[in-house]
Order: C-alpha cells, then structure tokens, then sequence
C-alpha cells in the first residue's frame, strides 16, 4: 500500500544521490513540483532517464544534479533547445553529462520490458541509424523466421517519479489523457513517487484514456496541487505556455539561469511558495533585470 | 465556408510550403504527425480536401482533429479530439511498428542528397557544434511509415551534402537504397522554394518544382550541393483563396488559444 | 473504413472454407451469433483460434467445421467439460481435430506479436512443461545477460471475429469490461468482423476499461442485437448461466446435440429467429425429448 | 456481522477444505486467483481476516471484490468490482510475468508426489484417455508466483504417484527442485481431507496435517502412493462459526444470484 507522504520527505527518503530516476510525462503531467524538490536537496550524480526530457531536466542538469542522461528527445516542446542541456553536452558546464540515447520507439520498448519483468525487448529499429554505433542496441533474430530484428536492454529505473491527477484515500493513483509511458516507467521502477492533484473519495475517471495505478505498486503519493507547473494537469490546469517561451531567454544565459533557479527554487521552500512567487512575478526573466 | 473577400490574395513562401504538403495527403490515408510544419500541413489537409484523412501523433493521439495547431506533442486539444488515446509504448509497437501508417510526416535540421535525415548533431557525436534534440520518433516512422513526406525550409545550412549525423535513414549514405526498411522512405521534400523528390534510380534528390516566382537558381544557391534539377520543372499552383483562408483562420484561432 | 453488412454477407464475403479464424473473448461479449452463421454456412476446414475455447467452438467442432484448433483452455466455463471438443479429440467424431497447444501466457503473446508486426514474442513461460515437447517453442538468449527465455510465433489469423457493446456511424467500436485479448486479435489479424449490440450517434464509453477500435483498422461491423448469448454484453445483457448448465447435458449425447443444432441453428434463418427460437423452448433438451 | 445463531455448526469436508485454504491467505498479499474452490477460498480470506488482500484474475480483473462468487473467469461482477481492468496480454506480462503476485491459487486434476500439475491429459497426449481443459495460465502461475497453495479433493485418481502430463512444473518429475521458476512453486496442498507440503530436502509431498475426524489411514488410502507422513501431524482447528458463517451467506448470496 502507498503511503502518504510530504513532497519534502518522500524525495529525501526514496531518492538518494547517485540513484537512477526516471521522471515521465508527455508534456502533459510533467512533475515539476518533484524536480525543484530535488534540486532544493541538492541531490547529486542522478542519472536521469526520460523519453522526453524538457524544461524540468534542463533546470536539473543546469544546476548540476545529472551525472548522465538516458532519453530520446530532449528539447522545450513547442520552442526550441534546451539551452543548460546544450551547454553541458556542448561545453561540459557546469559539469559533463554522459548520454545514453535512443528512438522513442526504443526507450518505450526498454520501459515496457522492465515492466514486463523482461531482460530486453524486440522491435523493428534502428537499421542504417548512426545510434546504433552510440548505444547499446544488439540485433536479434527470430528463431521461427530466420528475420533480423534490434535487441534493446530494459529500463528499470530505481525511482519513477510522476504527477498524476488523483489519487484516492487508500492511495490509489488516477489518471487521464495522455499518460506517455508513465505506467511503464512506475511499473518497471524499484519504487514510485506519485504527486498528485488532489486527494478523492473515489478517483472520478474523467477520461479519455483512464489509467489506474493500484495503490500497492506505488511507495508514496504527496499531494502537490499544481505539481506540474509549467506543464499541465488536463482537467485541473492549463499550460502556461509562456513560462516555456520565457525559459528560452532565461536559460540562455549561465547567470541569468542561477539567479532564476535561486528566486525561484532554492529561494522557495516548497512547491506552493514556488507557485506564488511565480504568480507574483509572472515575468521571472525582468523581474531578475535580465 | 470561408469568406473569401476577408483574405489577402497575396501569401508567404511558408503559407505556400504548407499549403503544397498539405496537397500530399490523400484523404482516408493514414498518417503520422510530426509537430510544428508537418502538423500544420496536415490539419489544414484535413480541414480541406482530406475530410477523413487520420492523424496520429507520437503522444498516443490516434484520430486526432484539433480545431487549433498544437503548440507541443502533448496539448490537452490533441487528447481531448481524438478518437481514442493509447500509451506510448502502445502507439509505437501496435500502430507504427505493425504497418499501419501510410505516410509519415516530418521535419529535420540537415537533409543529404539521399534524403538521410540528421536531428541528432551539427558536427561530430562526441563533441558537437549544436547538439539537437535528437531522434524521438524519427527513425522508425521513416523505416516504418509506407512513405514519407519530409518539409523544411531551404537553407544551405540544412541542405547539406551528406548529413552529419543519420539520425534517420533516407537512401543511405551512398544512395545504395531500402534494404531492411518496410516503408519506400522519403518519396518528397516540400521546402518554401520548391519540390524535391529522390531519383528513382539512383535515389538523390532532385528539384521537380518550384513554388511560383522562386527561380531555379535561388533554389541551388540555398542547396549545399549540386541539385539535380528536372527537365521540366513544374511551377507549383499557388495557394487557393480558400486553401489561404482555411490555413489563414486556422493560424489566427491557435494564435488566439494560445495567447490566452 | 469499415463498411456495415448483415452478418450473413459478412461472414459469407469473409469467411472462405479453409482459413484459419480467430473469435476471441474471455466468457465476456462471444461471437456466438457469428459462429451460428458459419455453422449456417456450412464453412469447412477452418482452423480455430482461441484462448478459451467454449460452447460456441464446441458447437462449430462438433459440426465438423474445423480441422485444427490453436488454443490454450478448451472448457465449459463454470461447468465442466466441452463434449464435443473431447469426443473430436478422444474419438474423432465427428472428424479428427489437430491441435495445436500453448498456456495462456504463450498465446496471449503471440497475439500481441501480432497486432505489433513482430514475428515472434519473448517470455518467461513453459519452464519444465511437457507443453514443450507438443508445441511450437522456441528457447532464446538475452543478448545482454544470456538469460535464457521462451519465444513463441506471432499469431495473425487470416480473420478475427469479435462481438462489442457499440459501433457509432462512422464504425468505429467501443466495448468495456473483460476485453481479454480481443483487440490484439483484431489488430493482428488480416481483416476483422466485429457484430456489435447497438449503432449509435456517440460511443458511451461506459467503462470499467473502455477500448476504441477504429472504424479503419474493421473490414465489416454487423449490428447483431444480444449477438454474444448465452455469453453476454456487459450493458446490453446477462450471462444465461442456465443454457451452460443446460449444454452439459446437450453435449454429451451425439444425437441430442445433432438435433439441438438443427432445431436452433440450422433450422434458424438468422440470429434474431435463433433467440425467438431459444425464449420460445428455453429448456432446448426436453423440448427435443433428450 | 454475522448472526452466529443461525448457522450450523457442523459443516462438510469440502467447508473444511475451503476454510483452510481461506487461512493461508496473509491480509494485504498479491494473489492470483483461479476460478471455482480457489475463487471461493481466497474470497472468504478477503471477506474474513485479509480485508486487503488483492485478488487478480486471469480475465485481466485487479484488485477484484466480487459479492458473489463468479461461475466464470469473465463474469461481469468481476468488472464491476476490480480497481481497475486490464488486457489479458498485461495482465500476463505487466503482472504475473513481472514478479507483482506474491501467492498463486490453484486447482489442477492430477498432482504427483513431487507436486506437478496435469490439468491437460488423462493416458497419452496423442491419445487420450480423457482431454481436459489444458494449461490455461497454470504454467506460468506456478513458475511466476512466490508461492503456490493447491486446493483439490483428495482421491486417487487426483492423487498419483507420477503425472500423465507435467502441465505445472511443482518440483519436477525427480523431485529435482525448482531451478528456472522465480517463484517457490507449491508449498501447500490443500484437499477435504488434510494438508500436505513439500518435504523442505526431497520436495516429496508430506501429510502434515488432517482435518478434524479424518484418520491418516484414510488419507493414505485415497493417496496413489505411498504418502510420507509427518510426525506429528496436526489436526486442523476446526471452522469458525464467524469462518462458516461467512462462507455460507457467500454460498448463499451467489447461489440466489445466480439463479435469477
């Protein structure tokens, strides 16, 4: 059964350094609140996976958390790169960040054979891409037809962290919409951190795409009202698509970042202090005279 | 229906990229979306000449009709006007790995004269120039997807001899072809100045149209290699007054949602 | 697109003696009314597939419409023995019956090989199990841990035959409750009947676990109101727990069983005759003096 | 609460049976349960001293809560009172597969003295004497879950000293152990006269304990082979009247619903 728990305390009891943490969302449901958690903890040599790494792993590894990062697309969706990710890879600031890349199809492929319990997983992939020759990838063939097919490793993350939009009082987790791979990645995980929304009587399924997480598959909800922030928690909250745009300018720049993270994270103390310092200066990059 | 008379004749060279992808689309076909250009291309298809045409983004979007352009793979706007949601494992091994789609539709950083696609690097892998994103769902719908329309805008930044990266595997490095691929791979490139579509012999890229008042030469200035060029090349139709005032409204209705 | 036809077109347009068919449901929304009609038909040579064989294949066995059966329970649900199955199996009457044999585990990944357009699929089953030695098997390495592991064929039946809650007008379908493997059956095979219970304006989505099967991935949907009993639709109707019990006793006498089929199948022209015909003499064997 | 008045305090050797079996259920377990005197069993636990225990069927049901007990893995009150539904291909792999079930819970038609399962053939595979239903999800239950209790009536044509057919590896044909299955495979056997375990050295099923008024004598005799006896054995407590009453309103309950 999951127990229930404090942002605060479920990271520092279930995410110690040098753990390898899968934070998953597509865009939707990213956990945020989770990510500045760890950074005000000042966590150190995460390996970090994620199918889509965005804005909340860009502040990670710009404050240096990251010693490696396994993904498939890293970019801000819908903006453009991810400037604290181009510099570690480009220019090892402010600490060099080892990749472990892969195509989506790959990486949802790795989660769904660590939920599945399996060693690797097969798929149609990767023939003539120059990945192949950057990471680990083995070819396989079919015992009945002779055919070649690609070999993947499994993904078993020791964490997975993700928000969700309900859980209810015995701890089971709702959620609804698009769920990426989140339910592989906490199935497949050693342990699960889910934040949620809010706390109900009865998880109301409001669909499209209702998922369940039973309540003893995962190790701790917190409840994070507005956990995803900047992302977005379909039916409790919208994007705040110009943050996104906003972290463009703010991330471009090394000190312009720190001062950010510092106002911002470090300087709050937890997720809803976060949330009215964010409202109270909407425009974070002049409120810091960048 | 569209009021005609509230539109400006006059267009862009990218109202005019969009436009000639969108043509591509066959209504009732398959299709799987790539965000920003290929997304916009596609929706206006569908809100045109293919009605019935299915959109399936790499979110898990299957039957996806957005009455605005999604700003992210993941909007709440693809989710909720879908005909059905799946995860994204699923998405990838029961509907793209399975043969399922027709065309797939995408963009890149670098394109060669074989149509290899690189989203990976500028310069070499352990020590880039300009580290890009990376593949996401790139080299499986261009191996899996029956075909492939690619767009881009025409720079000779982006059209390069041979890609610094494959990320995505057109015709190979040396044009040697499809082996181990179900799809034909990039049947056509659409760009702001014009077509390209790869020999069908030795597969490199030739220009087989330009969009109107774009010459020939402009288009091998912006090209990073000597462009092959067809005899005759086609000049594109410009964009209708109601293909300009379907895009036109579409444009200012996610400008709008967005905005808010 | 899937186009609409009477269940006696579709089965006649899709259904050619000699291919391999698979109805699939777990107790929950059987084909029986499909099944019915291809008893009608006369069809010839089929090879059944199924997880769990039930009442409507051993009706379709006892026929003498199949020549081979890949499954991996064959069984009256909650009553005992299918008679006919064993009287093929143990006798050969009325014809011998190939099988071929798998656990659930094995089976249920060959379908998902096949909706995922894999030639094989990878698990953890069969260990020490004389199903091994009886069917097609094959042992795999982990190319990255050398693990050991079964691999079995994907399964794609030339037509796969579902029954579901709803199709709206455009054919797409909606179904809830146990869905067992019947979309992996669908996706997987080369074309798809569906008979459904009602056409609305709107799938209702009634959920616990809605599943969406678009209108483009169905050849042909066939509205066949109560089309699953004595099965049942969950929303739609109740299981008729009585006709199982009651199959017992038909099944077991060669004869009865003969005549029970001519009086409610072959002696039905239709599905909607064969249920007046069922509610008209609910106990099938006195009314045929068994 | 039951009104223990308005029960009978004998009861029959299958109540007994059943009640045992409920007892070897520890409250918050992961069970995956088989239909009929597993189902029954595992929902009196639930319904008794597990409140928490979490029952999944092969149907794809998780965490199911049934008021009555279903004649069929795909009856519709399963649906209707699991935490959530799942494919049978998840559950499989996502579940079983993956190492969640802490206990399996089933019945099979023969058991030999090493505890392998038949539930496929009665004589030979290519000719048998009697077919039965076949392996269903058995096979990898019995390999996946970290134990598994066998409930069966006790008779000597159920009780073998070698099985037709190995369906279920217990600890193999020679008693060889369980090399290759994750979990410990049968630690018990349940049946209405008594209950036997594995031997912990030779794996060689041991009578260990006899339900109250049966003789070890009759054990043996309706044993197919010469049953190791354990010294003592125990004598089963006796049910409840709480145990009886409970099992008997679910009896009842499922009874009237089902015959309407």
């Amino acid at each position: 059964m999951a127990e229930f728990a404090t942002l605060h305390d479920a990271i520092q009891d279930l995410v110690p350094d040098g753990a390898t943490v899968a934070m998953e969302g597509f865009t939707h449901l990213i956990p945020f609140a989770a990510g500045h958690e760890m950074i005000r903890q000042g966590k150190k040599d995460l390996t970090l996976v994620r199918m889509t790494p965005d804005v909340i792993y860009d502040q990670m590894i710009g404050m240096g958390l990251a010693r490696k990062l396994v993904f498939s697309w890293g970019g801000n969706p819908g903006v453009g790169s991810l400037h604290r990710f181009r510099d570690a890879v480009e220019h090892g600031y402010p600490a060099p960040l080892e990749l472990e890349e892969h195509s989506h199809a790959g990486m949802a492929a790795r989660y769904a054979a660590g939920a599945s319990g399996l060693p690797f997983a097969v798929l149609r992939a990767y023939v003539g891409s120059d990945l192949v020759k950057h990471t680990e990838v083995a070819s396989i063939h079919c015992p009945f037809t002779g055919e070649e097919l690609a070999a993947v490793p499994a993904l078993n993350p020791d964490v997975a962290v993700i928000h969700a939009q309900q859980a209810d009082r015995q701890g089971n987790v709702g959620m609804w919409g698009i769920t990426g791979v989140q339910r592989e990645a906490v199935l497949g995980a050693r342990k699960a951190i889910v934040t949620v929304e809010e706390i109900v009587d009865e998880l109301s399924h409001r669909g499209p795409n209702n998922v369940v997480l039973p309540s003893w598959t995962v190790a701790v909800v917190a409840c994070v009202p507005h956990g995803s922030h900047p992302s977005y928690s379909m039916g409790y909250s919208t994007r705040d698509n110009a943050f996104y745009t906003e972290w463009d300018l703010i991330s471009r720049d090394r000190d312009l970042f720190a001062r950010w993270i510092e106002a911002f994270v470090i300087g709050t103390e937890d997720h809803a202090a976060y949330l009215s310092a964010i409202s109270a200066q909407p425009q974070g990059k002049e409120a810091l005279g960048g | 229906m569209v009021d005609l008379l509230s539109h400006d004749m006059t267009y862009t060279s990218d109202e005019m990229m969009t436009v000639t992808a969108s043509r591509k689309l066959v209504d009732g076909q398959v299709c799987f979306v790539g965000i920003g250009l290929p997304s916009e291309a596609a929706n206006l298809a569908r809100l045109s000449h293919a009605p019935n045409v299915v959109l399936i983004y790499e979110s898990g979007t299957i039957g996806t009709k957005p009455e605005i352009l999604p700003l992210s793979i993941g909007d709440g706007e693809l989710a909720e006007r879908a005909d059905l949601v799946v995860s994204v494992p699923e998405v990838f091994a029961y509907w793209l790995q399975a043969g399922r789609i027709d065309v797939g539709f995408l963009s890149a950083a670098q394109i060669d004269r074989f149509g290899n696609l690189n989203s990976t690097v500028v310069g070499c892998y352990e020590d880039p120039k300009v580290r890009l994103p990376g593949a996401g769902g790139a080299p499986e719908i261009v191996s899996s997807a029956g075909e492939v329309i690619v767009m881009l805008r025409h720079t000779e930044r982006a059209f390069v001899p041979s890609v610094d990266f494959v990320t995505s595997v057109g015709f190979g490095r040396q044009g040697e072809g499809r082996a181990g691929h179900a799809g034909a791979g990039p049947t056509v490139v659409i760009t702001d100045l014009g077509v390209l579509a790869p020999d069908p012999t030795t597969h490199e890229l030739t220009l087989v149209a330009t969009h109107p008042g774009v010459e020939v030469s402009e288009v091998l200035s912006h090209t990073g290699w000597d462009l092959l060029v067809a005899d005759p090349v086609v000049i594109t139709e410009p964009p209708t007054p109601e293909e300009l005032g379907i895009l036109r409204d579409l444009v200012a209705r996610t400008k709008e949602a967005h905005s808010r």
